[in-house]
This record gives structure tokens, C-alpha cells and sequence, in this order.
């Protein structure tokens, strides 16, 4: 990729950090990109997203020039003509399942048919919820789904007012941990994984900026590979989350594939057809398409050996 | 109005001045109306402009054309009117009783000094917190039904309409406060026929202001739970990261507040006809 | 009514506006206050309608000591006072208590009794500042209060208008009986209504003097009776002048 | 008040109710003070029992204790004045140029029939667009830097002020403005002279309606890409799921909130010394 | 500076409140307006100065007849009108122009001539009725404006207050040549004071009558020769009411 040429180098690199991606926490806590940069005189700018959605809204502004989102956000925002790609995984996560209370008499998905359960529209465990349903042949519409945040999704399962809730980490940890909350249907197949996404713009301009960004995320996820402890502690700190609730979440995602590929593909199409069917994505969109412009693994390949 | 001893000439001229009158205040409408929609079709001719240059791609900010027939669409599947209709339903219901009880509990700390050291302090206290704050707790202590929705938006429906009438009721003519006491009218007499009639313009800019909030607070209500809704689009835009749902939103807050706010500006007109206000240059 | 004052003081943050006013009035007495402009004539008149509270010293009303308004007690502003929400009609009907068609009948007599037959409909800022005056002429004497506390009531209106509701005040006074407290700066005004007057002096305004009107009812305007009393209380306010102004 | 020939009686008497008066009015402070803690007070007791017979669950709704015991780390490490610190910082530049831009706009609308059927309708319809509508506008014009959080909460000051201001000006007696006619005031001069001082009240009404509304617009400012501040903290707490972080951050709001209220009171009384306002029972 | 009326009449929302008023002021003359509370006198006034542009016919000022405020002019208002915000130092310097300390010092003079001396400080909340309005008295007269409207300004003052201010009036007139127009309710003021009488009739009012004053001044109050023109009058005044009441 470095063939393509461009202008020397970026006065700043603008990347983001998140809780839901502990190896931005990790490279933001250590100033690795920071040393490495530091010699060509290039600022780092941190800035936390809040969500996928606000990433995606700090890439489509060009406020950030890497952004963390779930791997199904950025397949949409790239449906509505965002500039972006994604050349990293920071982490396969599980960071969704389906959640109820221990007594609810939930067991299958089956039993899900008639009860209401909390989603928050358009984000993973949205879709998880949508495909976990369709794998088991089940209707979308036999079930009641309540839209919630997140976190309302979790204060309402634990007061009873949903029969279940289609989780996400750190609330699920934290639910399973305090409220007694079980995870009755896991499927990390479905979950659609961590993506590191830059502008398409920075990527054409310095696309030897794109491997170095790379090259330091891979620190960072090694770090984490090695220190699982102090990894856990560490995002407990940062998002200032318990320690416990930390471990969970981290023990749920797997840090090993981080090179955007074909198991990527394939599970972001999936999770593409779901979203065409719920009206998300545009039904005349062509998926495949868009998940083949959206990953670029190149960058990675080249760097990761 | 005056029913004088009315001679031919005197009926003639008052008729003939009622009817100029009534031109003259049809045609004064009409240019109101133009002068008012100068800027917003200026924006969206710049805005489809811009649109059209490129200098708004279409994944940041799409184009006019392009929010409008999305609005369209939705109005074409029938999907725009249940929006559009339970979210007018709850802002409704929630003004309505944000209203009544700040008009209940602002006379009361108005008109009695106690009431004020004891409800005013933590009533300021409270109209600080952001509308996304009481949201848990309204799920925790209200659920997902209606009822959290329309409290919530009630709840900021309140605070402006009682701010505005504590301090027109404090900001009475003591002179007027007077005749009333020489009456002897009770308490809620006061109330009733000095105070409220008094402290109506300042009641009325409480009342539009309420309302504004009141559409604010529609997106935290309608984040608890709810599947329809304009706060529900808004919200469902962002999460599905779809500008033109976005955009739309916005355009049908912005619409159906400036038209509900209208109503009440026609009705603050009716009720303040007896002001000696300033006519305007 | 009776109505008694005895050494009533005011004081507004730290200066003395009135200063020991003693005065008993007679049931069904009518009495003047005259004085110079800032005396001190609106406090005692505030004082003893209850309104203003922050006085030393003691009226009593009745036997009732207590600083409170009598609902029987009714007040001329020295401005009219109006609602400016309210109508003519409504303002006169404004404190009337009872069936409603019972009040819109006598209200429309006291109105018509100032003059104002046909402006029924019109609001206070549709009035000229006499036609105002006599609105809250017309609300205060509709109640038939026992006791009248009026502070100039008849200032804006022209010598004829005035003489005329001078004789309506009369008119209501002989048939409710009522205690009348009356403050003005027309010497003929006060010569022609009071059973006595009162004239203060300084400021903070004192009693200087009371004078006694013993004439028979209906009195003369312009009698050489009147007339005599006239000039003496001149004598007594130009005296009074001429003591402040050095 | 009056310097009048003071006789050393007079004097003596002044002097002395002087003193009386500062004692009654030292006393009635903490009267007042002690009044307008008895509701915070119940409450959190009530709650602090709740919490502890267990009605509400700890990861529902912390107990007091909890929550208090939370800000108190916070403020041991020091983090607690940053987030305080910058969200002040931003409420307040905030305020600033959200009252300015009301006031520049309200005068002229106010002030010109023409400039208030061109400008108001659009901006009417402005005011009912939910916060959280702006953030994605805002991040496209202005990126994430202070600049657009700052504007943001501008947004959300300019309203009320802006509303409360204009009806004011409207609101104001007819006669009063005569008397500056007569004076062949210039229109700026009748401002300032005249329209501003006699709507002061109402638009210190809306300056502190403006004040409570940029306390909730932090949180939309804050989540453009904010890492420190209260409407971070709050959003940190829902994403997170810690109801101690979300209530620490509710019951900050309210208390910042509150005393931010109370400086804007104070002043409002100092500025208004000179109404003739009913004295309450 | 000369001030002509032609056939001025002015309509409010249908009822009519003066009609052809016509009426020619030469500089520096007084002019006095009598007539039934209602008759149109303020509304007069208000056409004159400026602020009503609604009335029909035309006001010529020194050969102007645009139908705005002239700054020469000064307004006495029926009402005091003071600014509530300012203290009675402030309402008065309010009109003036200049340096700061010029106009304190007239702003003083003046607040001294109405006999408000020590109240500088005071807000008109703490004003009684009559210092108000001599506070508005001084606020119009201490910017010497060359056409002078007065609407009842001595009304709500005592008898000796009154004529004080009568002569700083006419001193001020003296001094500046003002062309004054003067509304009054006060017989005996307006043969004090005026050139000329004119005096209003009927509802909507009409001009009656126009009674020239020629006697010298200072003219001696209570002379037979103003007594004379005081029953002229009081008999016009008179006779309008018999026919306005059948
Ligand atoms: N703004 C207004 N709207 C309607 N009618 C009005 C208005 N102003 C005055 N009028 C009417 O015009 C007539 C004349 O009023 P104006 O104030 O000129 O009387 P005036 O001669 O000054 O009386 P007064 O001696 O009582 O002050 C009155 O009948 C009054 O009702
Ligand atoms: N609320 C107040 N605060 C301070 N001083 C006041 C207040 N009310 C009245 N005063 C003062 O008390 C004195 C008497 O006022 P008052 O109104 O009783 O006078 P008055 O005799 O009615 O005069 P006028 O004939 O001018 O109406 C005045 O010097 C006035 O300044
Ligand atoms: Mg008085
Ligand atoms: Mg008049």
C-alpha cells in the first residue's frame, strides 16, 4: 500500500479511544503512539468516543482519523457513503448475549416468543438479537422488542419491566455479577467484532501512517495477550468500572485475529442482510459490495507478520 | 365599541373604518407571513446549494431535497403521522400537566413566603438536572409505559412555567395587590382575580418557554421504551447512523414546535388585549 | 364606625413621615385633612385602613385595635387604581359581593351616578385620567363601607363634575351612615363636605390644628360662612409655610 | 436613606434601627437557609432508609451514603475539580455569549416590527429542536474542540433569555416609552434607557432560565467528544452502568446547578431594589 | 415658536373623541384649555406633541407639520411618569444633555424650586403623590423647552405648593419666551396664568369659546378683574353641562 505515494507526513494524528476497546485504553495509558511519533514531530490527539456512533460521527467530520466501532456501525455509516475502511481488529469481542433474570423461566429462545425484551435499534446486540432469532427460525415479530439504551436496557431487566435484554458489555458483566442476571443464549459469531477504522482520506494521503498506527495497536494488543491481569485493572480504572465486572468483559474478547479477513467479511455480510431486512441498511444496497470496500486487510497484512 | 347616541354618519364611518380595517389587517397577515419565511427558504436554498456542490456530502449532511422526500416516504407508508401524532399526544399531556402543577405549586411559593424557603430552594436545585439524567430513574421508578414518557415531559414543562410565574407573581404592582386586600378576598381570590390576570404576560412567556422544553424532553422520554415517536426517529437516526433520519427529525421538531408555539402566541394575544403596550416601530 | 388614632408614628427606613397623630372620629362623622404636599396625609390614611401595618402606636376601629383591613372599609386611592384587565363595569362590580344580575344593577347606577353611562364596555386605558377617577369612585362607594378613607378623590376632575360627586359623596353618606376620612388641597372642597377638619403641619407632619364646621347640611357653596373658614384655614397653612420654608 | 436635617434624636434612632434591622435580617438568613433544607434533608434520609431495608437495590439506585462516599473519591484524587472545574468553565462562557447573542437579537426584535417577523418565526421554531438533535450538526460545523461545546450550550441559554427578553420589551408600559419619545431618544438610547431597565425583571427571569438550561445542555455539549465534566461523568455513569457515577453526577448538577442560581438571584434583587413589589404573607 | 391646530379631530376605534379643532398659539403665549373631564384635552395635547399620529387634520409647528416629536418640546403628562429605576436626581437630569456635572447642578436648581430639596436620593416608590408629580414638573421644566404641554400639573397639590410652582412656571416662561398650552381643571389657575382660555364642550369635544386675557402680569390672584373672567367661564362651563346632561 505504501506504493501509492503521498505527501511526507501529518502535522497531528487524531485517534480515539474507548472503553469498549481496551487496546485503545492500553496504547492511550502507555504514550506508546506517542513516543514513536514524537521524533517526527507528530502530535497525538486523543479523544474518547462514546459509542460507535459518536466515533463514526467524529470520522464522518473529520474530527478523529481513527476511529473504534462495532463492526456492523461501520458496515451502515459505509451504506449512507461514509469515507472510512477498516484496517485492524482491535479484539473479536462477546460482548453481547442474551440476558434475563434467574427466575424468569427463560431458557431457550424459544421462550422468548411473546415476551418483550430490551434492544437498543441498530447497534449490535440489536442485531445479535435479530440473528439469534432467525437462526432459530423464529419471527421477528413474535417477540415484543422494547428499544433502550443500553444501559436503561439493563435497569429495566433487573426492575422486571423487560423479560429479557439483548446485552452489552460492560453492563452484561456488571448485570451477571450484581443482579444475578443470566446469560441464557451466547453466540460469538454473532457479535460483529471490534473495528479499527481510519478515513479514507488520511489512509489515500499517508497511507505509511496507517501501518505505524497499526504497528503500535499491535503493542498494545500483545500487552494485553500477555498482562491479563493488569489489563483488566487497567480498564477498570480508566472507565472506572469494577474490577470484577473488567475481567468478565475482557475474558469475553479475543484478541487474536487482528487482521480484517475473510471471517470478518463473511459475518459483517450477515450481519448486513439482517440489517436490510430491518430497513437500517437500504434494501437496494449491495452488501457484499460494501463489506468488500469497507475491510481493507491490506494495511495489516503488511504490517503484521 | 363604545355603544354611543350613534348618528347615520357615525354608523356609516364605523362601518366603513371596520371594513378597511379588515383589509388592512388580511393584507398586514399576508406579509407577515412572507417576511417570516424569508430566512428559512434562504437556508434551505443555500443548504440544497451547498448540497449540490459537494461541500455537504451526503453521508454528513444530506440534502433538503433529499430529508424531504425521505419525509415524504415515511408520510407515503403512514409511518410519519403515528410519529408525529403520539409525540404531539405525550408533549400534550406532559405540558398540560407540567403546566398545572407549576401553576399549583408556583401560587403557593408566589403567595406565601414559607412555601418559597421550603419548595423554591430544591425546586432551583432540580431544574439543572439534564432531561438524559432522570431518565434511569424515571425507568426505575415509572417504568416503560406511557406514564414515565409523559412525566418526563412534563417535568420540563414545569420548571419554566413555574419560574415565570413565581417571579410575575413577585413582580406584581403592590398597588394593585392593595385593592384586592381592601377587598378582603381570601388567598386564592387574590390569586385568581389580581395575581393570575397580573402576572399573565410573564405566565404566558413561561407557559411558550415550557413548551420549548417540553419538546426537548421528548427525546428522554422517548428513550424509555418507546418505538414510535419524533424522539424516537431522532434517536433511531443516531444509532443507525442515518442523517436523513436525523434531519428529518429536526425539521419536524422545528416545524410542529414553531406551529404549536404559534397557538399559544395567538392565545397570549387574546388574553393580553387589555396591555398598554408599545407599538413597535 | 368610630375610628380613633391615638399617637400614631410612621417612620420609612430611619426618616419620620407622620409623628404622633392623635384623632377620634364620631360614627357618621365626615372629617378633612388638609396639609402641604408630603406631609404625610396618605400614610395616616394607609395606616388606618390596615393596609400599611409598620406604624407606632394605636388605631382602633370599633373597639378593634387589631392591624388589619375591615372589610368594611373602603378606599380612594390617591391614584384610581384600576384593573387594567377588568372593564368598567367589572371594576365597579370588582368588589361588590352577591347574585351577579343584583351587582351589574348597581353598578351601573353608581356608574351612571359618575357620569360614565355608556363607557361601560371600555377598558382603563381607554379612559381619560378624570373618567379613571371617577371609575374608582364608583367601585369604592358601591360597597356602602362604614367607613370612607379618601385620598383626593376629586383632584382631576373640573369644577362641575366635582361638585357633582361631591354631592353623590353626600348622597351615599346620608343614606349608609358612613365615617368619612377625606384628604384634599381644595379648601372649598373641605369647607363644603367636613364636620371638622384637621391641618398638618411639617414635615414629619403634626396636628396643628382642628377646625369645626358646625353648619347645617346642605350647605351653601360659597356662603360667607364658608367663606370665613376658608380664609382662616389659608391663615393657618400659609402660617405653616412660612414657618418651613425658613 | 434620607439625608434630612438629622437631629441627634433622629440620628440616634436611625443608628439603632440600623443595628435591629441587621440582627432581624442575620437571623432571618439562617431561618431562611434552615427552611429550604428541611425537603434535600427528608429526602435523602428517606432514601438513605430505603436504600438500607433494601427497596432499592444498591445497582439500581446507590444509597446517599454511597453516592456521597463516591464524590469523595473523586475529590480525594482530585479528579472532581476537573470535572466540576471545566464543566463551570464551559457553562459559564456558555452563558456569556448565549445572554449576548439574546440580548443583541431580543433588542432589535423587540425593538423592530420588522426585525420580529423576520428573524422570530425562524428562531421560534429553533427552540423546540432538542440538545441531542444539535450534537451531530455541531460536530460536522464545528469538530469536537471546546469551541462546540461552548456553542452548544450558548444554544441552549439563547432561548429562554431571548423569549423572556422580547416579551418583556413588549411587555413594557406604553407611557414610560412615551417619555423617552419625548425626549427624541435615538432607539439605542430608548434601549437602554428605557426598554432594558423596565424589562429587567423579566429578563432576569430569563437569564435564569437560560442558566438552568445550559446545565442540561452540558450533556449533549459533553458528548462531543468530551472527557472530562459533569455531562461526561453522567454519560460515563449510563455507559458504564454505575448508578453511583450517574446520581454523583445528578446530585452535582443540582447543587453547582443551584448556587449558580443563587449568584444570578442575588443579583436580581440588587438590580431591582427600585419595584414596587408586593411584600408576601 | 408658533403652534397652529387645523381642524384637528381624532377617532378611536370609532367613537370620536375631538373633532375640528382649529387654533392658532403665538409665541411665547399661554394658552389655557378648560373643559369636562373627557372632553379631549389630553388627547389634544398628545396630537400636538408628536406621540398620537393618529388624529386627522393637520399641526403646523414654526411651519412644520410633520406628525412627529419635536425635541423643543416639553411634556408634562397627566400622570408623574417617572422612570422607577431612577432616583428623583436621575428622573430629573433624564431629559437633559450635556456635562455630567452641568446637568446635576441644574438638575439640583430645579429639584430646589419645587421644593424638593434633600429628596435627591429618593426612588418614586418613596415619593407621595404630590412630590411625584413636582418631580415631573421639574424633569419637564429643566430642559427650558420652547413649547411647553402641561396636562393638570398642580392637580394633586395644596393650595400653596400650587401657586409656588404657578410663578416658577411663569418665570420659567419669562425667561425662555415658551409657548405654553396648559390643561387645567383650576379656574382661578388659568386666569392666573393665561393669554388666552379656550374652552372645550361636548363629547366628542368642540371648541365653545375662546376668552382673551389682556389684564398685565404679575397679575394679583383674586383680583375683581380675574373674578370677572371666573364667573364668564364658570357660566360657559356651566351651561355645556346643562346641555350635555339633557
Ligand atoms: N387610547 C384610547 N382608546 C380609546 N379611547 C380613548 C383613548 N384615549 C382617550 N380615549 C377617549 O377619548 C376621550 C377623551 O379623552 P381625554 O383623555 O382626551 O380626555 P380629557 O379631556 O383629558 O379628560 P380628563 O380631564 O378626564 O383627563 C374619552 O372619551 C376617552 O374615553
Ligand atoms: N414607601 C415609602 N418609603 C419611604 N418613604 C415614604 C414612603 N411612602 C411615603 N414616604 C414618605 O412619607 C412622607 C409622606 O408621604 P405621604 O404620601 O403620606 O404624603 P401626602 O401627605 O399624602 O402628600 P401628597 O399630598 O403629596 O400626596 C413623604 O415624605 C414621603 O417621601
Ligand atoms: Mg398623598
Ligand atoms: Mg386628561
Amino acid at each position: 500500500a505504501s506504493a501509492t505515494g503521498g505527501e511526507s507526513q501529518p502535522d497531528e494524528i487524531r485517534l480515539d479511544y474507548a472503553y469498549y476497546s481496551p487496546t485503545s485504553l492500553v496504547l492511550r495509558k502507555f504514550g506508546w503512539a506517542e513516543e514513536v511519533f514524537e521524533e517526527e514531530g507528530i502530535e497525538i490527539e486523543w479523544v474518547l468516543s462514546q459509542g460507535s456512533n459518536r466515533a463514526l460521527e467524529f470520522l464522518n467530520s473529520n474530527s478523529v482519523d481513527f476511529g473504534s466501532t462495532a463492526g456492523a456501525a461501520a458496515l451502515i455509516s459505509k451504506s449512507n457513503g461514509s469515507p472510512i475502511q477498516n484496517v485492524y481488529i482491535y479484539s473479536q469481542p462477546e460482548w453481547t448475549a442474551l440476558v434475563t433474570n434467574h427466575d424468569s423461566g427463560i431458557e431457550t429462545l424459544e421462550d422468548l416468543k411473546g415476551k418483550r425484551v430490551a434492544a437498543t435499534i441498530g447497534t449490535d446486540p440489536y442485531i445479535f438479537l435479530l440473528r439469534s432469532l432467525a437462526a432459530e427460525g423464529i419471527d421477528a415479530s413474535e417477540v415484543e422488542i422494547i428499544n433502550l439504551q443500553h444501559g436503561d436496557g439493563a435497569s429495566a431487566l433487573t426492575s422486571n419491566q423487560v423479560d429479557a435484554w439483548a446485552g452489552l458489555d460492560p453492563h452484561m458483566a456488571r448485570v451477571e455479577l450484581e443482579a444475578g442476571g443470566e446469560l441464557f443464549y451466547r453466540n460469538i459469531d454473532f457479535n460483529t467484532y471490534g473495528f479499527l477504522n481510519v478515513r479514507e482520506a488520511f489512509a489515500d494521503k499517508y497511507p505509511e501512517y496507517v501501518n505505524r498506527v497499526i504497528e503500535v495497536y499491535e503493542k498494545a494488543r500483545k500487552w494485553i495477550l500477555d498482562n491479563p491481569e493488569e489489563a483488566a485493572e487497567l480498564l477498570a480504572e480508566e472507565a472506572g468500572i469494577d474490577v470484577e465486572v473488567a475481567k468478565i468483559q475482557l475474558q469475553r474478547n479475543d484478541f487474536s485475529q487482528p487482521i480484517p479477513g475473510d471471517v470478518h467479511r463473511e459475518a459483517i455480510i450477515e450481519s448486513g442482510k439482517i440489517l436490510q431486512e430491518g430497513d437500517v441498511i437500504d434494501a437496494d444496497a449491495n452488501i457484499e459490495e460494501l463489506v468488500d470496500d469497507l475491510i481493507n486487510g491490506s494495511f495489516a497484512e503488511e504490517t503484521i507478520d | 365599541m363604545a355603544k354611543s347616541t350613534g348618528e347615520l354618519t357615525g354608523v356609516y364611518i364605523r362601518e366603513h373604518t371596520k371594513k378597511k380595517e379588515r383589509n388592512k389587517k388580511k393584507k398586514k397577515q399576508t406579509e407577515v407571513v412572507l417576511l417570516g419565511s424569508i430566512l428559512p427558504v434562504l437556508l434551505f436554498i443555500l443548504w440544497e446549494f451547498l448540497s449540490r456542490q459537494g461541500v455537504f456530502p451526503a453521508y454528513q449532511l444530506p440534502a433538503p431535497s433529499a430529508v424531504f422526500s425521505a419525509i415524504l416516504d415515511m408520510a407515503a407508508t403512514g409511518a410519519l403521522w403515528e410519529h408525529i401524532s403520539i409525540t404531539v399526544y405525550r408533549v400534550f399531556a406532559g405540558f398540560l400537566f407540567g403546566t398545572i402543577a407549576a401553576v399549583l405549586l408556583g401560587s403557593l411559593v408566589g403567595f406565601y413566603q414559607k412555601a418559597e424557603h421550603i419548595f423554591d430552594p430544591i425546586i432551583q436545585a432540580f431544574r439543572s438536572i439534564p432531561s438524559l439524567a432522570w431518565v434511569p430513574l424515571f425507568i426505575l421508578w415509572m417504568g416503560i409505559g406511557e406514564s414515565s414518557k409523559i412525566t418526563m415531559i412534563a417535568v420540563g414543562v414545569f420548571f419554566p412555567v413555574y419560574l415565570n410565574l413565581v417571579s410575575g407573581i413577585l413582580g406584581v404592582d403592590r398597588k394593585l395587590i392593595e385593592v384586592g386586600k381592601m377587598y378582603k378576598l381570601t388567598p386564592l381570590q387574590q390569586v385568581r382575580r389580581i395575581i393570575l390576570p397580573a402576572s399573565l404576560p410573564s405566565f404566558f412567556v413561561g407557559v411558550r418557554s415550557g413548551l420549548g422544553l417540553g419538546w426537548m424532553f421528548v427525546v428522554a422520554a422517548e428513550l424509555m421504551g418507546a418505538s414510535q415517536g419524533l424522539g424516537y426517529l431522532l434517536v433511531l437516526g443516531q444509532n443507525t447512523l442515518s442523517p436523513e433520519t436525523i434531519i428529518a427529525s429536526i425539521i419536524l421538531f422545528a416545524f410542529i414546535g414553531k406551529s404549536t408555539d404559534w397557538l399559544l402566541k395567538i392565545l397570549e394575544a387574546r388574553s393580553l388585549y387589555w396591555q398598554d403596550r408599545f407599538a413597535k416601530t | 364606625m368610630s375610628l380613633t388614632l391615638r399617637n400614631v408614628s410612621r417612620t420609612f427606613a430611619g426618616a419620620s413621615a407622620v409623628r404622633n397623630i392623635s384623632l377620634s372620629v364620631q360614627p357618621g362623622e365626615i372629617v378633612g385633612l388638609l396639609g402641604t404636599s408630603g406631609c404625610g396625609k396618605s400614610t395616616i390614611l394607609r395606616a388606618i385602613s390596615g393596609l400599611d401595618d409598620g406604624y407606632e402606636g394605636e388605631i382602633e376601629i370599633n373597639g378593634n385595635t387589631a392591624k388589619e383591613v375591615h372589610d368594611t372599609t373602603g378606599f380612594i386611592f390617591q391614584e384610581p387604581r384600576l384593573l387594567p384587565w377588568l372593564t368598567v363595569l367589572d371594576n365597579v362590580i370588582f368588589g361588590l359581593k352577591g347574585e351577579h344580575a343584583d351587582k351589574q344593577k348597581r353598578a351601573k347606577e353608581y356608574i351612571a351616578d359618575v357620569g360614565l353611562e355608556g363607557k361601560e364596555k371600555l377598558y382603563p386605558r381607554q379612559l381619560s385620567g378624570g373618567m379613571a377617577q371617577r371609575v374608582a369612585i364608583a367601585r369604592a362607594l358601591v360597597t356602602s363601607p362604614e367607613i370612607l378613607l379618601l385620598d383626593e378623590p376629586f383632584s382631576a376632575l373640573d369644577a362641575f363634575t366635582k361638585m357633582q360627586l361631591q354631592d353623590l359623596l353626600l348622597d351615599v353618606w346620608k343614606t349608609y351612615q358612613s365615617t368619612v376620612v377625606l384628604v384634599t388641597h381644595d379648601i372649598d372642597e373641605a369647607t363644603y363636605l367636613c364636620d371638622r377638619i384637621v391641618i398638618l403641619r411639617g414635615q414629619p407632619g403634626e396636628i396643628d390644628r382642628e377646625i369645626t364646621l358646625t353648619e347645617q347640611r346642605p350647605r351653601k357653596r360659597g356662603s360667607e360662612e364658608l367663606a370665613r373658614y376658608k380664609a382662616d384655614i389659608l391663615e393657618s397653612l400659609n402660617l405653616d409655610r412660612a414657618r418651613s420654608i425658613t
